[in-house]
């Protein structure tokens, strides 16, 4: 039998390779602070009911980085995603649920476009393993759409427009300890797929340019419209929407290029370790910070700068390490479109900038809603924050040896700090702006466009409903009743007269034909 | 004779089951369970010879010039077997959901000549024989579902025989033309029509009309429209309807037909299985649609029954023998994964009048064994691995991506999107703090509930060994290469 | 009054014109001689030794033939019989009031069309004649003596009445399944016994279509009487 | 015009008017009168179409088939008069079309 | 004597002694004596069909004369189909009248006559199936024509009377068209035996009048539509024994003979025209007759209106007998079990709702709910009967739709095929019409007293015949094989 078929639990193969490895650990790590911060800031009745959904999630959220073959890869790609609904709707209100039926709904999409592109690829190389797919798809005659599918399921996955509300609907509501995880882990098995299952260096140049162009996008849209919403939650989750649409920008690079692609898969391991580390941090310290008085709280909000100057890529930073990579990696590629979003590369800082000063200002507004002992929230809380300051440091040297080289010129010091400055700037200026611009403040609620899909589709249903109904009632009243005529027609043809005349001429037809 | 059996076995059990009447219920109920175990076990034993290249099979001389003919191929054991397996399940679940009901003997008498029926249709070994059982099929479900009296039963009865009698009708021409020009055809693995040349307009008429036969009870839309009223029906007969018997003798038809009858390359060359494919699409997708919208937990599920029943109809017309097998197999996973949902359905009504998506909230903690199976069954639905319905799933998907229409593949987890959409609501709706108190005791009646676990832990049961030497994967896999020529798994 | 569904007039009166053209332009196209079966049935009734063609051709070719006949003759009258109203009343109703001059005739007559019966079954096998023919004037004789009061009426309620009859019909099947035991076929008689076996059916049938033709007058008489009942 | 053409005639004739009134005669003594209309129509032309033997004589058969016509003629009108009595006394009706009977003339 | 030679004879004169001895019988033992030859005429009639299936269709010389001076009979395989079926359904009527007409009125049911009157009728249709002789069939179907429409009126209401008036008429119409067809017929060829007439008949004017105007007539006898006006109200009101026999037999007395006289006695294409006609009339009469019994509120006249609509199916075999030997051997197989398999089931059906309306005290559908609860068999019965109406496997229904079907197919005329198969969705929708109402659940009190177990069970000893007569499909394909009509089409050597 061919490898493909499928053989239930036989199917299923766990290995981990360079690849997998930071994700691994990276997993491990959010799952497991995550899963002992819900532990201590959740009240114990609602225990069970979150972990029902947090077991499973950060099961597959783990063993994701494992997946050997396309099967497992899906299996735990659906684990993590599915149950996170729980986690999202824990809350229980009106607006966590429908935040998570679109979720679920994006979720489930993703899922299917993920499975079309696993199918395609299987029957490709002819194989599960996920090694041999990448490499096999590139000279398929699917080649295209499979990748388009593969893009399609892991911008959905990641945020990119237009679904750059996904990321900040799924941490809104969620409790934090649970939000951390998915904040700093889910989104990047996105990035996981892109190392496994995107081809490298075969894709035309249009492709490539395409997908740095939506990257590109997406970081500049979701950090505007991160900075028009109201709670620091979903300011972060439009800031990870940012920073996937730099990853996404990596991603591109490496379709086209198979000489780049080594530099695009170094910056997204990169992005994808600084980036879900920091932002564990940040969503953590909302709820710390929530949860302290006095002098602890400003210590903590001064805290929040390390992951906060990490994310605008503020030197010795991971940030700044993994904002290197990436133009390293667009750098290496020619053309108009590579050299345009290499100079504007830059500019998305100030994005994230202004995103992170609307975090701190959101934040610092918040009052103390708890009143359980922050002793293990911080302790955790200060692993992640930790684990931010050090990872930089820990880098597997040969991924991005220039970003280390580099990083600490003066020039890309200055080229990290301007855009910071800029939306301090901008952030300033804006105290002063006419009324009108100040009303903008808040204007987005988290989910964006996809509410309004929603509330579409929602509309769209109703409408339905009601044409079905009336459709029907008009069917039935116009409908003509034929059977008293029937029956009268039938009354006169047996009556005698009638009937035997007609007989007669019966006869006479009879005799008529038969001597023609 | 061993070949007739099947059939005879639970046609006799309903005959005594009539002819004990309505007060012996011990002896009835002895007396059906003894012949399902006695189905089982001799289905059990023409597996093993059809796995040994011995088909049993046997003709008696009918109308001039053709013969009723049975054979135990292992295409038709694979159904014969979900129909007696099923059918074992489903009378302990009856009898539990019948305990207090009035006719008892009717219904477990027609539920007998149902599966009679249903073993006639799978191990019929032409289109006539396959046609006779397929009507006796649809005039003895039809006391079932009006079983109640009610007007609502006798209205939705009225809906299923006029749309189950239309399509006997094309069939009826259907079979009849084809044996006017080709005489008697015998199903073979890769087509039976070798003796036909030419007369392709006349062949493609034919199968045009046998779809329309044979989709009537597959719910392919547009003639779907009797399956969300037959909900009306008992549970058991829901879950007989749906999941073993009645809609999978539609699709088994189709399988038949196609496979066996034309055979892929004529069906392919004639064109007419790419039309038959596009409409398994169109129905899929628009019936999961319509789940997504119905508040009734049983139209629900009707919805997704049309749709699933649609991707074995789809894998088979993609006439690629992966897809193929993958019907075959999705054939005996559907069965199980949709049983356990209208064993369900039917156990939350009997105990505690839940009929609506709407009413469930609290259920799970009032019923959480049988929620825990819904739960498994309704992830196997969605293709979740490695359940059961995700083994099938993948090789109705890979088989297309083979066979070269990746839009079917598309077609199919878009599908399995959507299942996701019009499951999960339940679920999340079952979850909910809500009315229903946690259970004092025991959840259901034994009866019920242990029947709804032991299929619901069937679905992760198969789906785990799918693959294995026996699953119904390997052999339908095995029981759908012969129509491919060479093609070895 | 009662216009309303009036079937156009016209129509029965073209259909019956239609009727006289088709069936005249058929009997129009015929040539004008034609034998038929006239010379083997002449040549047959020489075989069978009867005189009469026309009787050879009644009792002895298509003698099955009137077998039915006198099955439909004894049909019709239980089926008059069967239609009958209270058989008590029929008594009652047909009261016999012969006046002096009638019951003379009658006293006359009936004896004469008892003979004159006798005679037509007698000749006929050789000339017109035969068991209907007597048969009928001998139920004339019973109506007469019913209506002169000379008879009671009987009705099929009596034994006797619905021997007599039934007895032209059970001798007739009699005869006809006779020939059976000697290997040969349903009415097909002996040469021997031909003109004895014809004969004596014929007188049984003479009393039986008589019985037959008084029973319908009876019962139908009895019917009549009904009409006073709403 | 031959002999034979003339009872023919007067058969055809007759026939013919009885099919008139046993379709347009409401009442129903009409019908069984029309009806044996009919019946000696058809007597009359089986006699003189059985009378066309060039050796002279008649054909013997048509006669005897008259014969046999005329007793189950008989039968029929018998039968035909009780039942439209019976149905006279049950109903007050002289016709089939539900319309009161014109009365005196049972 | 030798029986087997002697059983045409035996077949017409036994049940004749039978209705003469009844007759003498009186009341009390005349159901004795249509029982005992109930039995003796179906044990000749199954001894006839073996007879013939063994050694091939035979005359019978009425007189010892031979046609053309003596009458013949005709032995052939649809003769005996024909009469096995009277034979079958006729024992099981007798055996339900002694039940049904069970009563203490001594003039109630025609003065206890029934028993003379049904077996004179019997007597009649063996004759009529045997008969060879264009004018025999005048007198017998004077016979069956006197006798069917006194049973009609034997209930004695005003609507029988009425019912029984109108089929008289009707029946006298049919009686002095078919005999004028056959002064006709004889004044133009000389001849009335069918199989003279068969070798000698040639084209000519006066002869075609005659054999069209004996067809006319027996198509008013058979009540195929537009001639079908005396058929409901005849059925429809006449006691149910006496329903069952006119329906399932008296109809295809006449009908045998057309059959005979289209397909055997005349060449191809004698009447040109005619065969179309005919099937374009039996078309109409599916459809027509099946959507009069869908409106019908009273359960005999939907029955009755069934009977329109099935007689219908018969005379599709006639366009379809132009298309070569073949699709004729196919459809004259169709059109015969579609006569036993209705014969039977319409039996069963106009049985079971004479069971129905004696339990329920009334005719009307719409009030007899709950019948499944108290009388199982017999609603069982009635839709076993439907099943076999609708066509449907496995019953002879199907196998008359599957033969007529096909036979349409093979001769490329599909439409008559679209015909059958409306017709049959056509039945199912008014048989369940009834069996909706039959299977409703509603309590009913039912006069139980009334119920006399042989009404219930034999409309579904019946029925089930019909259904079983789908494995009985060989034999009667053999009965037919061994039809004149066959064999002198060359089909059979």
């Amino acid at each position: 039998m061919t490898p493909i078929l499928p053989a239930g639990i036989r199917s299923l193969t766990f290995s981990l390779d360079e690849t997998g490895t930071p994700f691994l650990i990276l997993f491990a790590f959010l799952w497991t602070i995550s899963a002992l911060y819900a532990f201590a800031t959740t009240p114990a009745g609602e225990r069970a009911r979150l972990f029902a959904y947090f077991v499973p999630s950060a099961l597959g959220g783990v063993t994701v980085a494992l997946a050997g073959d396309a099967i497992s890869f899906y299996l735990c790609f659906a684990l993590m995603a599915i149950p996170a609904w729980g986690l999202i709707t824990h809350a229980r209100t009106a607006e966590a649920r429908r935040a998570g039926t679109i979720y679920l709904t994006l979720t489930a999409i993703g899922e299917a476009l993920l499975l079309a592109a696993l199918v395609i690829m299987a029957v490709e190389a002819d194989s599960l393993a996920l090694p041999v797919l990448a490499e096999a798809i590139g000279t398929s005659p699917l080649r295209d759409i499979t990748v388009a599918l593969l893009l399609a399921s892991i911008g959905l996955k990641i945020g990119t427009l237009p679904a750059s509300g996904v990321l900040p609907l799924s941490y809104t509501y969620t409790p934090a300890g649970a939000a951390s995880a998915l904040a700093g882990a889910s989104a990047k098995v996105g990035a996981l797929a892109m190392l496994r299952l995107l081809p490298a260096g075969v894709m035309p140049e249009e492709w490539s340019y395409a997908v740095m162009a939506l990257g590109m996008a997406t970081a500049f849209l979701a950090a505007i419209l991160g900075t028009l919403t109201t709670t620091p939650r979903a300011v972060l989750g439009y800031s990870s929407a940012s920073q996937m649409g730099l990853i996404l920008v990596a991603a591109g690079v490496s379709l086209t290029s198979a000489e780049a692609a080594p530099l695009a898969y170094g910056a997204i391991v990169a992005f994808s370790l600084h980036h879900g580390l920091a932002k564990s941090a940040l969503v953590l310290g909302d709820d710390v910070v929530s949860r302290l008085t006095g002098r602890a709280r400003t210590a903590a909000l001064a805290a929040l700068a390390l992951p906060a100057l990490a994310l605008v890529g503020a030197p010795l930073t991971s940030g700044f390490v993994a904002k290197y990579a990436l133009k390293d990696a667009v750098h290496a590629l020619h053309g108009t479109v590579p050299e345009a979003v290499y100079a504007l590369l830059p500019w998305t800082a100030i994005g994230t900038a202004a995103l992170m000063l609307r975090y701190f200002v959101l934040t610092r507004e918040r009052t103390a809603e708890t009143h359980v002992s922050p002793r293990v929230p911080v302790a955790l809380w200060s692993l992640v924050l930790a684990a931010v300051a050090l990872v930089v440091w820990m880098w597997p040297a040969h991924w991005n040896v220039h970003a280390i080289e580099s990083a600490l010129s003066l020039s890309s010091m200055w080229t990290a700090l301007w855009p910071g400055l800029i939306a301090v700037a901008g952030w300033m200026a804006l105290r002063y702006a006419p009324r009108g611009a100040r009303r903008l403040n808040g204007i987005v609620p988290p989910g964006d466009v996809l509410l309004g899909l929603a509330a579409a589709v929602r509309a769209a249903d109703r409408w339905l409903a009601g044409r079905s109904r009336s459709g029907g009632v008009t069917a039935r009243g116009e409908r003509a009743d034929i059977a008293p005529a029937l029956r009268a027609t039938e009354r006169s043809a047996v009556a005698w007269t009638a009937a035997s005349t007609l007989f007669v001429l019966l006869v006479l037809l009879l005799v008529a034909l038969s001597t023609r | 004779m061993t070949a007739w059996l099947p059939m005879l076995i639970p046609a006799i059990a309903g005959i005594a089951t009539f002819a004990l009447g309505e007060s012996r219920g011990r002896a009835r109920n002895a007396v059906n369970l003894t012949a399902a175990a006695m189905s089982m076990a001799l289905v059990a034993r023409l597996v093993v010879h059809a796995y040994n290249g011995t088909v049993v099979a046997s003709t008696i001389p009918m109308l001039p010039g053709l013969e009723l003919g049975m054979s135990a191929d292992l295409l038709g054991l694979l159904f014969a077997a979900v129909a007696t397996v099923l059918w074992g399940v489903t009378l302990v679940y009856a009898i539990g959901y019948m305990d207090h009901a009035a006719d008892r003997a009717r219904f477990f008498g027609f539920f007998a000549l149902c599966i009679a029926a249903a073993n006639g249709v799978a191990l019929a070994d032409d289109p006539l024989s396959l046609f006779i059982f397929y009507e006796i099929l649809s005039l003895t479900t039809y006391p079932l579902v009006v079983h109640t009296g009610t007007p609502e039963a006798l209205a939705a009865g009225r809906k299923y025989l006029f749309y189950a009698l239309g399509g006997g009708a094309a069939l009826l021409v259907g079979v009849a033309w084809l044996a006017t020009i080709a005489g008697q055809t015998p199903f073979t693995p890769g087509g039976a029509l070798t003796t036909v040349s030419g007369r392709t307009a006349e062949l493609r008429v034919i199968f045009a009309l046998m779809v329309a036969g044979f989709g009537v009870k597959a719910a392919l839309m547009p003639l779907h429209g009797w399956l969300p009223g037959a909900m009306v029906a008992p549970a058991p007969v829901s879950s007989l309807l749906h999941a073993v018997a009645v809609v999978k003798a539609g699709v088994f038809g189709i399988i038949r037909l196609v496979n066996e009858l034309y055979g892929p390359d004529l069906a392919t060359s004639l064109g007419v299985a790419t039309p038959l494919a596009i409409l398994a699409a169109v129905s899929i997708i628009v019936a999961s649609v319509i789940a997504l919208r119905q508040d009734d937990f049983k139209r629900r599920l009707a919805y997704s029954t049309i749709a699933q029943l649609s991707y074995i109809t789809l894998g088979t017309a993609l006439c690629s023998p992966l897809a193929a097998a993958g019907a075959l197999a999705h054939l005996a996973h559907h069965a199980v994964m949709k049983i356990t949902m209208f064993f369900t359905a039917g156990s939350v009504y009997e105990t505690l009048h839940v009929k609506k998506v709407s009413q469930m909230p609290g259920l799970a903690r009032r019923m959480p064994l049988t929620m825990a199976s819904f739960a498994v069954a309704a992830f196997a639905l969605a293709g979740i691995p490695p359940l059961v319905g995700f083994a099938s799933k993948w090789m109705l998907g890979v088989g297309s991506t083979q066979g070269g229409s990746v839009w079917a593949l598309l077609v199919y987890v878009s599908s399995g999107a959507l299942a996701l959409g019009y499951m999960v609501p339940i679920l999340t709706s079952a979850l909910r703090e809500g009315d229903h108190a946690p259970a004092r005791g025991a959840e259901s009646d034994p009866r019920m509930l242990w029947p709804i676990v032991t299929v619901g832990v069937l679905t992760v049961v198969l789906g785990l060994t799918a693959g294995l030497p026996g699953s119904p994967v390997h052999w339908a896999m095995t029981a759908i290469a012969p129509s491919f020529g060479g093609w070895t798994p | 009054m009662g216009d309303r569904r009036r079937f156009p007039a016209l129509l029965p009166l073209l259909a019956s014109g239609g009727v006289l053209a088709f069936v005249g332009r058929a009997v129009l196209a015929l040539p004008p001689a034609a034998n038929g079966l006239a010379v083997e049935m002449r040549d047959g009734a020489k075989a069978s030794g009867i005189k009469n063609v026309v009787t050879a051709v009644l009792l002895d070719f298509r003698g099955y033939d009137t077998l039915l006949e006198i099955a439909v003759l004894m049909l019709a009258t239980v089926a008059v019989l069967s239609l009958r109203e209270d058989p008590a009343a029929l008594s009652r109703r047909i009261a016999g009031r012969a006046g002096p001059v009638l019951g003379a005739l009658t006293r006359t007559l009936a004896p004469l069309m008892i003979i004159v019966a006798g005679h037509l079954v007698w000749v006929g096998s050789s000339e017109p004649g035969g068991a209907f023919q007597g048969g009928a004037v001998l139920g004339a004789a019973g109506i007469l003596l019913v209506l002169s009061g000379y008879a009671q009426p009987a009705w099929a309620g009596q034994r006797i009445v619905r021997w007599v009859l039934t007895v032209g019909l059970l001798a007739f099947i009699g005869v006809a399944l006779y020939p059976m035991f000697g290997g040969g076929s349903l009415l097909q008689y002996p040469a021997e016994s031909r003109k004895s076996l014809i004969l004596f059916i014929e007188i049984l049938l003479t009393l039986s279509i008589g019985a037959s033709i008084l029973s319908l007058f009876l019962a139908s008489a009895s019917a009549t009487a009904g009409g006073e009942r709403p | 015009m031959s002999t034979y053409l003339v009872y023919t005639a007067g058969g055809v004739l007759l026939y013919a008017l009885g099919t008139y009134g046993l379709l347009a005669k409401r009442h129903l003594i009409h019908k069984v009168i029309s009806a044996n209309f009919m019946g000696s129509g058809v007597f009359l032309i089986l006699i003189g179409l059985g009378n066309r033997s060039p050796e002279g004589g008649p054909d013997p058969v048509p006669q005897a088939m008259v014969l046999t016509g005329i007793v189950v003629t008989v039968a029929l009108t018998a039968l035909g008069l009780a039942i439209v009595k019976r149905y006279y006394t049950a109903t007050g009706l002289d016709n089939l079309d539900d319309e009161p009977s014109a009365g005196g003339d049972r | 004597m030798n029986v087997l030679a002697q059983l045409p004879g035996l077949l017409v004169v036994v049940p004749l002694a039978g209705a003469a001895i009844s007759f003498v019988a009186g009341r009390r033992r005349a159901p004795h004596v249509a029982l005992a030859t109930a039995l003796t005429v179906l044990a000749l009639a199954v001894a006839l069909a073996v007879h013939v299936l063994d050694d091939g269709p035979f005359r019978y010389q009425v007189g010892g004369w031979g046609a053309p001076l003596g009458i013949d009979l005709v032995a052939d395989g649809a003769a005996a189909l024909f009469l096995v079926l009277t034979a079958i359904v006729g024992l099981v009527v007798t055996l339900y009248a002694t039940a049904y007409f069970r009563t203490d009125d001594e003039t109630a049911y025609g003065h206890g006559l029934f028993w003379t009157l049904w077996l004179f009728m019997w007597t009649s249709l063996n004759a009529l199936f045997l008969t060879g002789d264009v004018f025999n069939v005048y007198v017998c179907l004077e016979l069956v024509g006197i006798s069917a429409v006194t049973l009609v009126t034997i209930g004695g209401g005003a609507e029988a009377l009425r019912a029984g008036a109108r089929y008289l008429f009707a029946s006298m119409l049919g009686a002095m068209t078919y005999l004028l067809g056959v002064a006709l017929l004889y004044a133009a060829t000389g001849q009335l035996d069918m199989d003279v007439l068969r070798t000698t008949l040639v084209a000519d004017t006066t002869a075609a009048t005659g054999l069209a105007l004996m067809i006319a007539a027996l198509v008013l006898k058979t009540a195929l539509v537009p001639a079908h006006f005396w058929l409901p109200a005849a059925h429809g009101s006449a006691p149910s024994p006496v329903s069952a026999v006119l329906s399932s037999l008296v109809v295809k007395g006449s009908y045998f003979v057309i059959l005979r006289l289209m397909l055997d006695v005349m060449p191809a294409d004698y009447l040109p025209g005619v065969e179309i006609v005919l099937g374009v009339l039996g078309s109409a009469a599916i459809v027509w007759g099946s959507v009069q019994a869908l409106l019908q509120t009273r359960i005999k006249q939907l029955v009755a209106y069934s009977t329109v609509a099935q007689i219908g199916y018969l005379f599709l075999v006639f366009p379809l007998a132009r298309h070569g030997a073949d699709v004729l051997t196919l459809a004259l197989t169709g059109v015969l079990v579609h006569a036993l398999s209705h014969g039977l089931a319409k039996a069963g059906l106009f049985l079971g709702a004479g069971s129905l309306m004696t339990r329920f005290g009334h005719d009307r559908i719409a009030d007899m709910g709950g019948a499944v609860r108290s009388a199982p068999a017999l609603t069982f019965g009635v839709a076993l009967a439907g099943v076999t109406m609708m066509g449907l496997p496995p019953s002879g229904g199907f196998g008359a739709k599957w033969l007529l079907v096909s036979a349409a197919l093979a001769s490329g005329e599909w439409w008559w095929a679209a015909v059958l198969v409306t017709g049959g969705l056509l039945a199912a929708a008014y048989m369940f019409r009834l069996l909706s109402v039959l299977l409703k659940d509603t309590p009913t009190e039912l006069h139980a007293s009334k119920g006399d177990a042989r009404t219930e069970w034999l409309p579904l000893a019946l029925a089930l015949g019909a259904v079983l007569l789908v494995l009985a499909i060989p034999l009667v394909s053999n009965l037919a094989a061994a039809s004149n009509v066959l064999i002198h089409a060359g089909v059979t050597p």
